[in-house]
């Protein structure tokens, strides 16, 4: 059962991911990377990981695609219709290919490390997960969090300087 | 006056922060500070010459910490023996001839010019005066900035194309140098020597295959430099957009030092690839001893004449040089005072009545010594010099290196190097005669003034160092002597790979030759010193068995 | 649940998708949606590693992959709307001005 | 006085220095041309001392080195300046004082008027010390030094006359083909050198030591190749076939330096060199064989040429490369003595000839300048009959042409005759004696013929000058006719000092005075000379009054064509028109020099500077650059600005790197 | 639940970035006060901002404290590099403002985003995480993102913007990517615990998620520093941004990437020195070639440095790929001298444009050799400096970089080297053949030095030809520096 649900999910990942890739309209593209990102959402539901779950509903297919999405409609952005480049599609389709061979090899050939932490499945959905990444947060990694603070500040001077209209 | 020579090397140095204070315009105030910094150059490097021993050792060391960071040590360590002895006083004695021949040649950006001169005297002294490998290689390289810029800025029509190949030409080289160098450093690092410092590296002992590759690595650095037949060609190119200065400079110190190197470093430092190497090496120099003959002879530009005379000259250096015995490497050496003084003083020659005529092309010429009969009888006497003529210097050190290649291992390569005697006189002789005989035909050529005090004080010096050298040599060869001869017993390859054989008389006389056998007694030969030294040891220089009559036959 | 490979090759084909959209699409929103799509990959590799794992470094990772996505995004549309105000497009043929 | 000798070239050095330097400003031609005289008779008269002092002593005792100072000095080679004095250089210095004297004292009246005379005198001046270098020296360098020197001065003097073209010419021709042969000179000094110290460990280039030494040599071998690379400088010097060609045209320099350079002095350079290395030169059978019959073909070819030219001093040119021929056969048959003798002889009577003929060139000139005539002054189609204006020029130029062909009373009939009996004699070259002395003769043969032919033509017979100029022609002033009388005299006395045994009138001198500097080389060649049996008196009897008579028929075809019948040689130009073109353009030696060495050798050089040097090796350096321009120009429009492609580079990166490390 | 507990942390490894951190964020404050012309005040105080940091990190030199439960440490190798990045940044400072005067585009935000960027490149040095370097690299990007698109008026700055973002994101997926491999691999995002476990494996080199780990990171990595085949955005970028920022990214972020990749390496897997020296020859090769050839043909100056930029991260590679203490000392050195050569070149480069960036091409400087004396010679300098030429800094790096490699072995990389050094020559003659040999066709009359820019070129001429008499005061700090990893 469980790995019906896993292969259906994977399989709307996919699809909305080729959508993305190879829909004519951006819009249609955002919708689409907006179901694969509820799909990667359910994963990590199923990897118990509900926190996480959250977070990627919230912040990428509710803050950031929202904010694509607005930024196509303000640029009334029209559907990608300049003539085709064949070649540059074959080329892109080959090196994605063989991305995709190296990595699967990768996946295959090599095993990964021995679980080395405590939390299991069970921990996890004894402890709340949402706590533990909290505590993960806020003692072990600190200082990247802290810095992430200082990325917005960046990102926030930076996107007014370059978008406002008068500064 | 311990630290005499660092005070020489880095004089002009001193000399162009004075320039620095100097108004742009005052040209002649310029002109006559650099003068005056290049003459007290000399009289301070007189100091060396009067001070320095005889003898076989560095002298005049300076030895200071300078670097010393990673694996890597070096040392501010300089000192001249009798081989650099010569080339830092030709430095000194050619640099104020060189800016005296300035005075009128350069009338643009004075200034700049009079800089790069005592750059460029800095540079090739320190270069000279270095034991430190990397010292040495700092200077080596800071010479090509200003004399990039000499010819790039002052030079004539072709003066870019010139500048860029003769900086890269030479830097490709001396980039594969550096390669080597560092390479070498970490073979001595393995046997225990802790810095830079030449004298250690001699007695570095390193693997024949080892050998050859630093070798090449060198040898192709210098080569270039020289220049050896075939990376000659940048050398015409330089010389013919050089101004004068520059081309005097450049023949007269720079190329020595491509074959200083050879005999200090490359030699020295791998023998047994240096002798696997002397054959190609000397048909490379011999080669270029004709090819450029031949070239020369064909030339319309009378500096581009010049200059593959030099590359003839050179070619003979480095024959000499190649023979491993102390009469070639002398006559080497000296040759390469030779070429600094008559090659020189050609260029100087080619100067002055480029600014006259502003023109070098010998068809422009023709007849001037009916109007400039001072400057016909100087150009005739360098000519000669150039040609190798008896009694002045260019013979003393042409003979000594055909000797020295002759009596080596050299002999064939001699023999084909001597006709390169013939096609000198032969091309120089044409074009003087070209130049300076015929009729006064060319209406430009009849109002051509004579030399002028100042010219004539140029080539005075020059003048008397042709005869001088060539007369009496003596004071130069035993000044260098005791190095060179220790050079030859460094580069003496083990008895193992050549093996003196020793020669008899007895099995010398050809058998056949009735009478042979037994010499009258009372024969006048009997009882000369000669007849006494067939007992005694064959001579050290005798690394090839030696080649039996009949076979000569 | 299912074993870590079935995650990691679905992230490794995500990714490949992602790569794909970045090589071929001309639209500059478009690329950057695909150049997320990757970073959505990764984030799924990190995930199913952590829960491999039993630690919780990798989620705390695509925590901060979320964040700079995020700064990214912002970052980045402004850069698209300056250029489209410059260019009225956001093809990416038309970033053309500087080359060779 | 043996101590002085480093005065004798000293004293022409300092009148170089002072006509060189000072000459220009001193402008009298008198007190140039006096110091420069003074200078060299001062040298004559230091000779003249060392000569009575030598005479004095007893043979063996009469070597001499003397060393001024030490030259070149470096490992084991060790060459001084140094001196030797033995009774060959003593013939030698007095021949070049003694004449050089003369012919500066000639000059003084000859160069009168022309531009840059200091410049002469110095180069005169010069040229006599470095040709005493030469025969002093005591080591082969230092004879080099005078053997290049001279060859300078030779250039110098030839190309007096700058502005002509063919003076250039013909002065670097001069210094090339010298320069030919001192790379020989230089060749063989190294394989001797290299030979002695490399073998017996005696490193040396002295003179005395080689001969002390010599016994060691081997025969032939490596000898050979030593002397022959000797002979090939002594051919270059002294005109010799094949590198003869430079003397004729060398007559482009004042006449004066015809005579003391290119007749008297220099070109018995070569003859010189190797009586003094004549203990080597025995050594090797071969190479003596070579020097006869080199020396004996550039009689006879020489001889030939001499036969057709029309410029007075060209004959006197080739006859000089024949005269030397003679010399070189003398060497060659280890008659060195004759050889020596010859050289002195020669050196009287050509020098009296070239003087004489400059006094009547001198007199054409005055005389065609005085009407400004542009006929040639140096013509012998021009002259004719000047016997009558100018008598001492005639008598001693006629005394000198009977010396030179070889008349019983003459001087050079003694020296020749040596030459040609010892040619027929020797014991070394067998059969082939027979062939020398065959050409020996018939050289001599036509060696009077056309001396006599000039003889005829210049001064008998009706005058073909320009009918105007005639009443200018006279008689040249006492400065120059004073040294033809001098040499004149010699001419006819000097031969007396060596006549030949079988004569029996005199004891020779001159083989005395020489015994003790060929004495070794006699030694060496009794060890192969086949001692057959010596040809009587009677054949030698026979032989010289063979000679006489082919002189005399030389002299009489010369007399019949000239004189009697001047029709004659129009008719035999006629009959034979080829051969006349062919003497007529000597040869065409030249031209075929032109062919094999001088054209290829330019048209090689022209291909190696254009074709090789800037499109082959410059063509590389130039095209290692444009190969890495145009790899710059791929690279360039790879980067093609837009953003796909560079990502698609990126990527192209990763899948290599992962595809290398997962599929290695 | 228990409360969380914020462990108690020791500051002092990131006391600079605090520093410039808090400077930046009340430069922002004051930026709203300071009116539209009188930015320069803004200069002025984050230069001396600049310089108070640089005291903070030179006062931990020789200490080696792990903070933040071993997120970060402050060590030589970091204090080092947290000068090189400063010495890029007060140089860049004191040369923008003069730039952003004549292009009108004086915003006050300029600065502060240079100081955000020093901070993410701060932490890029010394962060021992694989987050804290993550962060650090983007929070260096982001800001540099916006710098070079900081000319919004300007097109070509503009379009520099967007191509070196979606590039730089695109780079980013590859590099995290790698992260998560070497996570998934190890277990871990600590540098130190990944070195102990990496150390432990048997056969690190056949775990081949660990490799593709490591050479995915190398990948983001090499993006930085512009090593080829990902370099391709660095001539366009630099052309277009706006040069004091292209000087800026030349030296900070080149250094910032090689930082983070020396620790990483270094640090985390020295064990697989054998894979990733193999890949890095490659590069290493690949780089210097494609760099030198292609800067050949240049005509834009900024596009020539941009691709001696390229070259020189490939002679930096060299070093890298002998990872042993001479090398790795040699790229600390280098990075330094070229900070201070290449910057100096930029400024020279600003104060010969003209408005609008124009005026920037090769052959614009025909004649500056004579009109502005000064000026040129010190461009010589810069320019010797760059092509490795005694006695200048340049020379004394790449000595060092080379000799790295030969002592490792790497001969032929070392001959490769310096042939494309020799190359490399020729681009850098013609600018000086411009200078110098070529007629002036302008006066050159607009050129203006202002104190900031003579300031700065003072600093980096010194910086360029000293270290190259005296290497000594600067090579035995960066032999400390490496010592520790």
């Amino acid at each position: 059962m469980e790995t019906l649900f896993f292969l259906i999910i994977t399989l709307v990942a996919i699809i909305s991911a080729i959508l993305v890739v190879t829909c004519k309209n951006p819009i249609n593209s955002a919708l689409s990377l907006i179901m694969t990102f509820f799909c990667l959402a359910t994963y990590y539901v199923m990897l118990d990981a509900p926190f996480m779950a959250a977070v990627q509903v919230m912040v990428y297919a509710g803050a950031i695609m929202v904010l694509m999405v607005f930024t196509i409609m303000l640029l009334n952005i029209r559907v990608d219709s300049s003539k085709k480049h064949s070649h540059k599609l074959v080329l892109g389709s080959i090196i994605g290919f063989f991305t995709l061979v190296n990595t699967l090899f990768i996946l295959f050939k090599s095993k990964a490390a021995m679980p080395n932490g405590p939390y299991s499945g069970e921990v996890i959905k004894k402890l709340g997960h949402t706590e533990l990444v909290g505590k993960e947060i806020f003692t072990n990694f600190l200082l990247p969090f802290e810095i992430t603070s200082i990325l917005l500040l960046v990102a926030i001077v930076g996107a007014v300087i370059l978008a406002k209209k008068k500064i | 006056m311990s630290n005499v020579l660092s005070l020489t090397t880095f004089l002009p140095i001193l000399g162009v922060l004075l320039l620095l204070f100097i108004p742009k315009d005052s040209k002649g105030v310029l002109r006559n500070v650099t003068l005056a910094v290049t003459v007290v150059t000399f009289l301070v490097s007189l100091i060396i010459l009067t001070g320095f021993q005889s003898n076989a050792e560095f002298q005049f060391i300076e030895n200071m910490p300078w670097i010393a960071a990673g694996p890597f040590v070096m040392r501010y360590n300089i000192g001249i023996d009798g081989i650099s002895l010569w080339l830092v006083i030709l430095t000194t004695f050619i640099m104020p001839i060189a800016v005296l021949s300035t005075f009128t040649a350069v009338e643009e950006k004075v200034k700049e010019y009079m800089i790069c001169l005592l750059l460029l005297e800095t540079g090739m002294l320190g270069a000279f005066i270095s034991l430190d490998l990397f010292l040495f290689y700092i200077f080596w390289e800071v010479m090509l900035i200003p004399m990039y810029f000499m010819i790039g800025i002052w030079g004539g029509k072709n003066k870019i194309y010139a500048a860029v190949k003769f900086f890269i030409y030479t830097m490709v080289g001396s980039l594969l140098m550096l390669v080597a160098l560092i390479f070498l450093y970490f073979k001595g690092l393995e046997a225990g020597i802790t810095d830079f410092g030449l004298l250690q590296f001699f007695s570095l002992k390193l693997d024949l295959a080892t050998q050859i590759w630093l070798f090449l690595a060198f040898a192709f650095a210098f080569a270039i430099k020289v220049p050896m037949f075939p990376l000659h060609t940048w050398l015409p190119d330089a010389h013919t957009e050089a101004p004068t200065a520059g081309s005097v400079i450049l023949a007269a110190v720079l190329l020595k030092m491509g074959t200083y190197g050879y005999v200090r470093f490359a030699i020295p430092l791998f023998p047994e690839a240096a002798h696997k190497f002397a054959p190609l090496i000397a048909t490379l120099a011999v080669i270029g001893i004709i090819y450029a003959a031949l070239v020369a002879m064909v030339q319309e530009d009378v500096k581009k004449l010049v200059a593959y005379s030099s590359v003839a000259h050179l070619g003979f250096v480095m024959l000499g040089v190649f023979a491993f015995n102390v009469e070639g490497i002398t006559g080497g050496m000296l040759q390469m005072i030779n070429h600094g003084i008559s090659t020189g003083a050609l260029f100087l020659i080619v100067g002055f009545i480029y600014e006259r005529r502003h023109t070098r092309l010998i068809t422009d010429f023709g007849g001037l010594s009916k109007q400039m009969p001072i400057f016909a009888t100087i150009f005739m006497i360098v000519t000669f010099s150039s040609v190798g003529l008896p009694g002045t210097n260019g013979f003393v050190g042409e003979f000594l290196i055909l000797l020295g290649a002759f009596e080596g291992q050299l002999r064939w390569w001699t023999v084909v190097a001597t006709s390169g005697v013939i096609l000198s006189a032969v091309y120089m002789l044409w074009v003087f005669q070209r130049v300076m005989f015929g009729e006064l035909d060319n209406p430009k050529n009849q109002k051509l003034l004579d030399l002028n005090a100042r010219e004539i004080t140029i080539m005075v010096p020059l003048l008397v160092m042709i005869f001088f050298m060539g007369l009496y040599p003596k004071p130069f060869i035993d000044k260098m002597d005791p190095a060179i001869k220790k050079l030859v017993a460094q580069v003496r390859i083990s008895p193992a790979t050549a093996q003196v054989i020793p020669v008899s008389t007895q099995t010398q006389i050809p058998e056949g030759h009735p009478g042979a056998q037994q010499m009258p007694a009372g024969h006048p030969g009997g009882a000369t010193p000669a007849a006494v030294n067939q007992g005694s040891s064959p001579a050290p220089q005798q690394v090839t068995p030696a080649v039996n009559p009949h076979e000569a036959k | 649940m299912e074993n870590l490979n079935s995650y990691l090759v679905v992230s490794a084909i995500l990714f490949a998708i992602g790569t794909i959209g970045v090589l071929t699409r001309k639209n500059a929103i478009v690329v950057f949606m695909c150049i997320e799509l990757m970073l959505n990959a990764v984030n799924l590799t990190f995930v199913a590693f952590s829960r491999h794992l039993g630690n919780l470094d990798g989620q705390v990772f695509v925590f901060f992959i979320m964040t700079v996505a995020a700064a990214e995004a912002a970052v980045g549309l402004a850069l698209i709307i300056a250029f489209f105000n410059n260019k009225e497009s956001i093809d990416v043929e038309d970033v053309n001005l500087m080359k060779w | 006085m043996f101590e002085n000798v480093w005065l004798i070239p000293l004293f022409p050095l300092i009148g170089f220095l002072i006509n060189g330097l000072f000459g220009k400003k001193i402008k009298n031609e008198a007190v140039i041309g006096g110091i420069g005289t003074l200078m060299i008779f001062l040298s004559f008269l230091v000779s003249c001392g060392i000569l009575m002092q030598m005479i004095g002593l007893p043979p063996e005792q009469r070597v001499f080195e003397k060393v001024v100072f030490p030259w070149i000095q470096c490992g084991n080679f060790k060459a001084d300046m140094a001196f030797l004095l033995d009774p060959l250089s003593c013939v030698m210095i007095m021949v070049v004082t003694g004449v050089g004297s003369l012919i500066h004292l000639y000059s003084i009246g000859y160069m009168h008027g022309e531009e840059g005379y200091y410049r002469f005198f110095a180069y005169l001046n010069l040229f006599c010390m470095s040709m005493l270098l030469l025969v002093l020296g005591a080591n082969m360098l230092v004879m080099f030094i005078g053997w290049e020197g001279v060859g300078l001065c030779s250039y110098l003097l030839i190309g007096y006359y700058f502005h002509k073209k063919s003076a250039g010419d013909a002065a670097k021709k001069a210094f090339v083909m010298n320069r030919v042969g001192d790379f020989g000179f230089l060749i063989g000094l190294f394989t001797l050198y290299w030979w002695f110290g490399s073998n017996h460990n005696i490193w040396t280039v002295n003179f005395t030591e080689i001969k002390a030494a010599s016994h060691l040599l081997p025969y032939g071998g490596v000898v050979t190749i030593a002397t022959l690379c000797f002979f090939v400088g002594a051919t270059g010097k002294s005109a010799q076939i094949p590198l003869f060609t430079w003397l004729p045209d060398a007559m482009e320099g004042p006449t004066p330096v015809s005579a003391l350079i290119h007749a008297a002095t220099m070109v018995t350079a070569g003859v010189y060199m190797i009586g003094r290395m004549s203990f080597v030169f025995i050594k090797s059978p071969d190479t003596m064989l070579v020097v006869a019959c080199v020396g004996a073909a550039t009689a006879i070819f020489a001889a030939t040429i001499g036969t057709a030219q029309n410029d007075i001093k060209r004959v006197l040119a080739y006859s000089t490369v024949s005269q030397l021929g003679f010399m070189f056969l003398a060497m060659g048959v280890g008659a060195f003595t004759a050889g020596i003798f010859h050289l002195m002889t020669h050196a009287f009577f050509k020098a009296c000839l070239f003087l004489g003929s400059g006094s009547v060139i001198h007199s054409m000139h005055h005389a065609l300048h005085k009407i400004h005539s542009h006929d040639d002054a140096q013509d012998m189609r021009n002259m004719g009959g000047l016997k009558s204006a100018m008598p001492i020029t005639f008598l001693t130029f006629l005394v000198s042409t009977i010396a030179i062909s070889g008349i019983p009373g003459f001087s050079g009939f003694f020296s020749k005759d040596e030459i040609l009996w010892m040619a027929f004699s020797n014991p070394y070259h067998g059969n082939i004696n027979i062939v020398l002395w065959g050409i020996g003769a018939i050289a001599a043969c036509f060696t009077a013929f056309y001396m006599f032919r000039l003889v005829f033509m210049t001064f008998f017979g009706e005058c073909r000058i320009n009918p105007k100029a005639k009443s200018y022609l006279h008689e040249s002033p006492l400065v120059i006719t004073i040294p033809l009388m001098v040499l004149g005299t010699l001419a006819v006395v000097g031969g007396y000092i060596g006549m030949p045994k079988i004569l029996g009138m005199l004891p020779n001198y001159f083989e005395h005075w020489l015994e003790p500097v060929f004495e070794l080389a006699t030694e060496y060649s009794h060890t192969y000379a086949h001692q057959g049996a010596h040809p009587s008196h009677a054949v030698e009897w026979g032989l010289m009054g063979l000679s006489v008579v082919i002189a005399l028929v030389g002299i009489t075809i010369a007399f019949t064509m000239y004189v009697k019948n001047t029709e004659l040689p129009g008719k035999f130009v006629a009959t034979f028109p080829a051969l006349h073109r062919a003497v007529y353009n000597k040869w065409y030696v030249d031209e075929l020099y032109d062919f094999i060495f001088v054209n290829p050798c330019k048209a090689f050089g022209q291909f190696l500077w254009k074709g090789f040097d800037v499109v082959i090796v410059d063509g590389v350096v130039n095209g290692v650059a444009n190969v890495v321009m145009g790899f710059s120009g791929i690279f360039r429009y790879m980067q093609s600005g837009y953003i796909y492609n560079y990502a698609f580079s990126m990527a192209l990166g990763v899948v290599v790197m992962l595809g290398y490390f997962i599929f290695k | 639940m228990d409360m969380i507990v914020i462990p108690a942390v020791n500051m002092t490894p990131i006391l600079p970035e605090i520093f410039l951190s808090v400077l930046a964020m009340a430069l922002l404050l004051i930026n709203v006060f300071v009116p539209g012309g009188q930015k320069t005040y803004l200069a002025y105080i984050s230069f001396f901002g600049i310089v108070a940091s640089a005291v903070l990190v030179a006062a931990g030199w020789g200490s080696h404290v792990e903070s933040f439960s071993g997120s970060v440490v402050l060590d030589n190798f970091a204090t080092f590099f947290k000068m090189i990045f400063l010495v890029a940044a007060g140089l860049a400072v004191l040369i923008s403002d003069r730039y952003m005067e004549r292009e009108e585009c004086n915003h006050g935000e300029l600065y502060p985003l240079i100081l955000f960027t020093v901070v993410g490149m701060m932490l890029m040095a010394s962060g021992t995480d694989l987050m804290t370097i993550f962060l650090g690299l983007e929070v260096m990007s982001v800001s540099l993102y916006v710098l070079a698109g900081f000319n919004r008026a300007n097109k070509k700055s503009n379009e520099a913007g967007l191509k070196y973002f979606l590039l730089g994101a695109f780079s980013t997926g590859f590099l995290l990517y790698g992260m998560a491999l070497i996570y998934g691999a190890t277990g871990t995002t600590r540098l130190y615990k990944i070195a102990t476990i990496v150390g432990q494996m048997t056969l690190p080199s056949a775990n081949i998620m660990l490799v593709a780990g490591m050479l995915l990171m190398m990948t983001g990595f090499a993006f930085k520093i512009a090593a080829a085949p990902f370099h391709m955005w660095t001539p366009d970028v630099y052309e277009g941004a706006p040069t004091p920022m292209t000087a800026f990214m030349s030296a900070g972020p080149k250094a910032a990437g090689f930082a983070a990749l020396l620790r990483i390496f270094l640090l985390a897997l020295p064990t697989l020195q054998a894979e990733w020296s193999q890949v890095l020859w490659v590069l290493a090769v690949l780089t210097m070639t494609v760099g030198n050839i292609t800067a050949l043909r240049q005509d834009n100056i900024k596009r020539v440095l941009a691709y001696s930029s390229i070259a020189h991260a490939g002679y930096a590679l060299v070093g890298f790929t002998a990872g042993n203490g001479t090398g790795t000392a040699g790229i600390l050195f280098y990075m330094l001298s070229y900070a201070f050569m290449n910057i100096g070149a930029f400024a020279i480069i600003i104060l010969v444009a003209k408005k609008g960036e124009t005026n920037g091409n090769v052959s614009d400087f025909a004649g500056l050799g004579f009109k502005k004396p000064v000026l040129a010679v010190v461009m010589t300098l810069f320019l010797f400096s760059l092509a490795g030429m005694p006695p200048t800094a340049g020379f004394i790096g790449k000595f060092y970089l080379f000799s790295g490699a030969v002592q490792k072995g790497y001969i032929w990389l070392a001959v490769i080297g310096v042939l494309n050094s020799a190359a490399s020559v020729y681009y850098y003659l013609r600018i000086m053949v411009y200078m110098y040999m070529k007629d002036a066709t302008e006066e050159f009359e607009w050129v203006q030095v202002t104190a900031p820019v003579a300031l700065a070129l003072i600093i980096s001429a010194a910086g360029s030809l000293i270290p190259g008499i005296i290497p000594s005061i600067i090579l035995e700090y960066a032999q400390m520096a490496v010592k520790l990893i």
